[in-house]
């Protein structure tokens, strides 16, 4: 198929529907709205679910009971909807049902303001609802990618069983890049949907729940969502890096637009002689934290940069990942405000000159 | 050209997004990698409405541009924020029907074009827009001409009277650009 | 003689006083505003009446009537 | 217009306003007293906290129709039962203006919105709303009141109903709710002349303006004041 130019939100809305997700239930909110706007014109050609409801918590539980019947289900909000459907959310992951969420993340807290942030980082890989539960998040940074993650995510919904969160910023929403969808789709086989509410005829009622009164059943059922999530772990891990060799000696880790930006910062400074490599996790949970200490710890690399559109909040797994054998520095822009090029090649620089000013006696050692 | 980079700034309703997308479509024709950026959020009705244009043959990556080589504006306003931004060595291409000002800046090519005169004399206020698209292809040859013709064809052609007007008013920004660049800011 | 000010800065061109003026004398301005509006504008000053129906109708209370040396910004009925 | 009605009441010094969002959300920019701002729907639980640590001090909230009568119809309606004494100010216009042009739960049957691009179908997302009948519904309320802004007298009638509410309140009357239908033309995709004959000719027959209820014309309404 030929390459066409569509908006990020256009684009993982026709993303859904190819990968056979024909029930959407939606609440208004800038900055993903044409994701409804552009369902509401494409559901009716395929035959498929559209509804508005009258808001993010209905949403959720909209998705919830949808998802129960074993049809692909998906939603699209962004901050402040995603904050209403944690409940619903929680509950999904408590019952073990699949839905993908899409969450164009905008600043907060709060109302906040409608301009691309990462802010909503804890909230999504953390829990955000109640309970021992995760979401699957997966982070795109081109619309192509974008399209591909979400085809993906419907896919690992179902292996899992559990919601997986797209989690992008206000310019993938926005933003118009040329995408290519596959002729045809195919996904590796899933079991059957045994668990799935289609009526008693010829086997057992069961029962799709949450609630465990018991606590021992409540522990199994924790239990049983853990070894999903490790698993996930082993099974999902999905990075990318960018001009990573063995002389770089500044790590930037970075993902979703921001990841962007820091590639054109690498090529910017590779002329001035300086020597950046670029980690972008893709899944954010399961977080690729082996893949990245192996870079994070090559030789040359003096130190590690985190730069994300948040007060600083992915810097925490790095952290972990890196476990103290690299310094680990942060830049970061927030309320809306995205880091240019010219800042984060600032920050590389000053952190490349700290370091050389230090090293030079150590080199006298030698 | 590795890559180039176009804001077109204007008041909302001058058709800034259609032709920075008109632009874009035009790019992916001729197989290259494009990304274009709107201005979004709460802004007025009337205040400044942009969007950012990039045409690269490899990977693009960042898109957000602070510095564009070129900006195409539309009213005062833009050109008071977008004019100080182009990069040196850049295009600045000036709507002088509605635009007075002047840039004092000597390292940046600034072209003068009465787009809403020619647009209004060809019959319709509306393709203010398309006279500029032509006017910056000409000057800079981001893509072919023959090509944008063929995507206003493809984006404009439900209305047949329109197009015509759009055809030839896009040539005629065309020559104009052409003619004022004197081939200097060709890619 | 009763008079009219328009404040350019908050008139945005919607017409409504133009439209609903008794004496149809006010229209719109052959130039555009900063933010990019013809903004309204008395062309026949003397038929004014006072009567305060555009300043009524202006949703963005940009319009001060003023009668018989009384400012009316705002409406009191 | 409520600016202006608490100013000749003398009320600004001790009003609060509550705006949550939608096309209200900005309404702070345009009143000179204090405010707060709401999660989207919940204003009026906000303006019941406040209310009952401060009973002095007049509340009212100012609340679109995606707001009030979609996301935040649970508050709006247990707000008015248990006859909270502030006032909403509930401006419908039948459709999401911030958002740009959703579908609301007043949109008119067949209405074209960007989330109904065929017409509201009435079908599968049911009719619209008619939100002073619905809450005038419930015993304690004390006064609703239906108006319009899209002709002069018009307009000066919603004032006088705005004037009124707020001086209920401040004789300590219970709540009370003007609902008033205006145009969105940038959303209907009209002239604000065109948008002006629409609501007369479109929204008018189905939300007919009036009075629902006072204190003067129904003696059981007033709750527990």
């Amino acid at each position: 198929m030929a390459r066409i130019l569509m908006k990020g939100n256009e684009a993982i809305a026709e993303a859904a529907i190819r990968a056979g997700a024909t029930n959407y239930f939606c609440y208004p909110i800038t900055p993903q709205s044409e994701v409804a706007e552009y369902l509401v014109k494409r559901m009716p050609e395929v035959g498929g679910v559209f509804l508005q409801a009258e808001s993010e918590i209905a949403v959720a539980n909209m998705i919830l009971g949808a998802s129960c019947t074993g049809k692909r289900v998906f939603t699209s909000s962004s901050s402040p909807g995603i904050s209403l459907m944690q409940e619903g959310l929680s509950y999904m992951a408590g019952s073990q049902l699949p839905c993908v969420v899409l969450n164009i993340v905008r600043g907060g807290p709060g109302l906040g303001g409608i301009l691309p942030a990462q802010s909503d980082y804890f909230q999504a890989v953390k829990g955000g609802g109640h309970g021992d539960y995760r979401l699957l998040v997966l982070a795109p940074s081109t619309i192509q990618e974008a399209v591909d993650l979400t085809m993906l995510a419907f896919h690992l919904a179902d292996k899992y069983r559990n919601p997986v969160m797209i989690l992008g910023d206000g310019m993938i929403g926005q933003m118009m890049e040329p995408v290519e969808f596959p002729d045809s789709y195919s996904e590796p086989e899933l079991p059957p949907k045994d668990w799935a509410a289609t009526g008693a005829s010829d086997r057992d009622p069961l029962i799709i729940r949450s609630l465990f009164l018991d606590p021992t059943t409540l522990e199994e059922n924790s239990i049983i969502l853990h070894k999903k999530y490790e698993q996930a772990k082993k099974e999902e891990i999905r990075f990318e890096n960018y001009k990573v060799k063995p002389s770089n000696k500044v790590l930037i880790v970075s993902y979703g637009t921001m990841a962007r930006i820091c590639q054109t910062v690498i090529d910017d400074l590779e002329p001035e002689g300086y020597s950046v490599g670029l980690f972008r996790p893709i899944s954010l949970f399961p977080y690729p934290e082996v893949a990245l200490r192996k870079e994070a710890t090559r030789k040359n690399i003096e130190s590690v940069l985190v730069v994300e559109m948040s007060m600083g909040q992915m810097v925490e797994d790095v952290e972990k990942a890196v476990a103290g054998a690299r310094p680990v520095n942060f830049f970061g822009r927030t309320g809306g405000i995205v880091p240019t090029p010219e800042e984060v090649k600032d920050q590389i620089k000053k952190l490349i000159k700290k370091k050389s000013r230090r090293g030079r006696p150590a080199k006298k050692r030698k | 050209m590795a890559q180039y980079e176009v804001t077109w700034a204007g008041f909302g309703g001058q058709g800034i997004m259609v032709a920075g997308q008109l632009l874009a479509y035009t790019g992916i024709e001729e197989g290259k990698q494009v990304v274009w950026i709107p201005s979004y959020g709460p802004e007025m009705r009337g205040g400044t409405a942009y969007c950012t244009v990039v045409v690269s043959d490899s990977r693009i990556g960042s898109p957000i541009i602070n510095n564009p080589r070129a900006a195409c504006v539309f009213n005062r306003p833009s050109f008071d924020k977008f004019g100080p931004k182009v990069r040196p060595g850049g295009l600045l291409l000036v709507n002088s029907s509605l635009i007075t000002a002047t840039t004092d800046r000597t390292d940046i090519t600034q072209i003068l074009l009465p787009a809403n005169r020619i647009a209004i004399d060809a019959g319709s206020p509306k393709v203010t827009n398309i006279v500029m698209l032509g006017a910056f292809v000409g000057a800079t040859g981001i893509v072919s001409y023959n090509h944008l013709k063929e995507t206003l064809k493809v984006k404009l052609g439900k209305k047949k009277g329109l197009l015509e007007v759009n055809l030839k008013v896009l040539e005629e920004g065309y020559n104009r650009g052409k003619a004022e660049s004197k081939g200097k800011l060709r890619a | 003689m009763p008079t009219i000010a328009v404040d350019k800065n908050h008139c945005k061109g919607c017409e409504l006083c133009v439209k609903s003026c008794p004496q149809g004398i006010i229209s719109l301005s052959k130039e555009i505003t900063l933010r990019g509006y013809f903004y309204a504008l008395m062309h026949d000053p003397s038929r004014c009446l006072g009567c305060r129906i555009c300043a009524i109708v202006c949703p963005d209370a940009a319009i001060e009537v003023n009668v018989n040396g009384t400012a009316y910004s705002l409406f009191d009925y | 217009m409520v600016a202006e009605t608490l100013d000749e009441l003398n009320l600004r010094e001790r009003t609060c306003g509550i705006a949550p969002v939608g096309c209200s959300v900005l309404a702070y920019n345009y009143f000179n007293c204090d405010f707060l701002e709401a999660p989207h729907g919940r204003a009026p639980a906000l303006a019941t906290g406040f209310k009952r640590v401060r009973p002095d001090m007049i509340v009212f909230t100012y609340q679109g129709d995606g707001d009030l009568a979609s996301i935040g119809m649970a508050e709006i309606v247990h707000s008015a039962n248990r006859g909270e004494k502030f006032t909403t100010i509930f401006v419908n216009n039948a459709i999401y203006g911030m958002t740009g042009g959703q579908m609301a739960p007043t949109t008119l049957e067949g209405q074209i919105t960007t989330t109904s691009p065929i017409g509201r179908n009435v079908q599968q997302t049911g009719q619209p709303v008619r939100v002073a009948e619905l809450l005038s519904t419930l015993n304690t309320p004390a006064y609703i009141e239906r108006v319009a802004v899209h002709t002069p007298q018009n307009i000066i009638g919603a004032k006088r109903a705005i004037r009124k509410a707020f001086a209920y309140q401040a004789a300590g009357t219970c709540f009370s709710l003007i609902e008033v239908l205006s145009t969105c033309p940038t959303n209907w995709g009209l002239t604000p002349d065109e948008a002006t004959a629409w609501l007369q000719e479109k929204m008018t027959p189905y939300f007919p303006l009036g009075c629902f209820k006072s204190p003067e014309s129904d003696e059981d309404s007033d709750g527990p004041v």
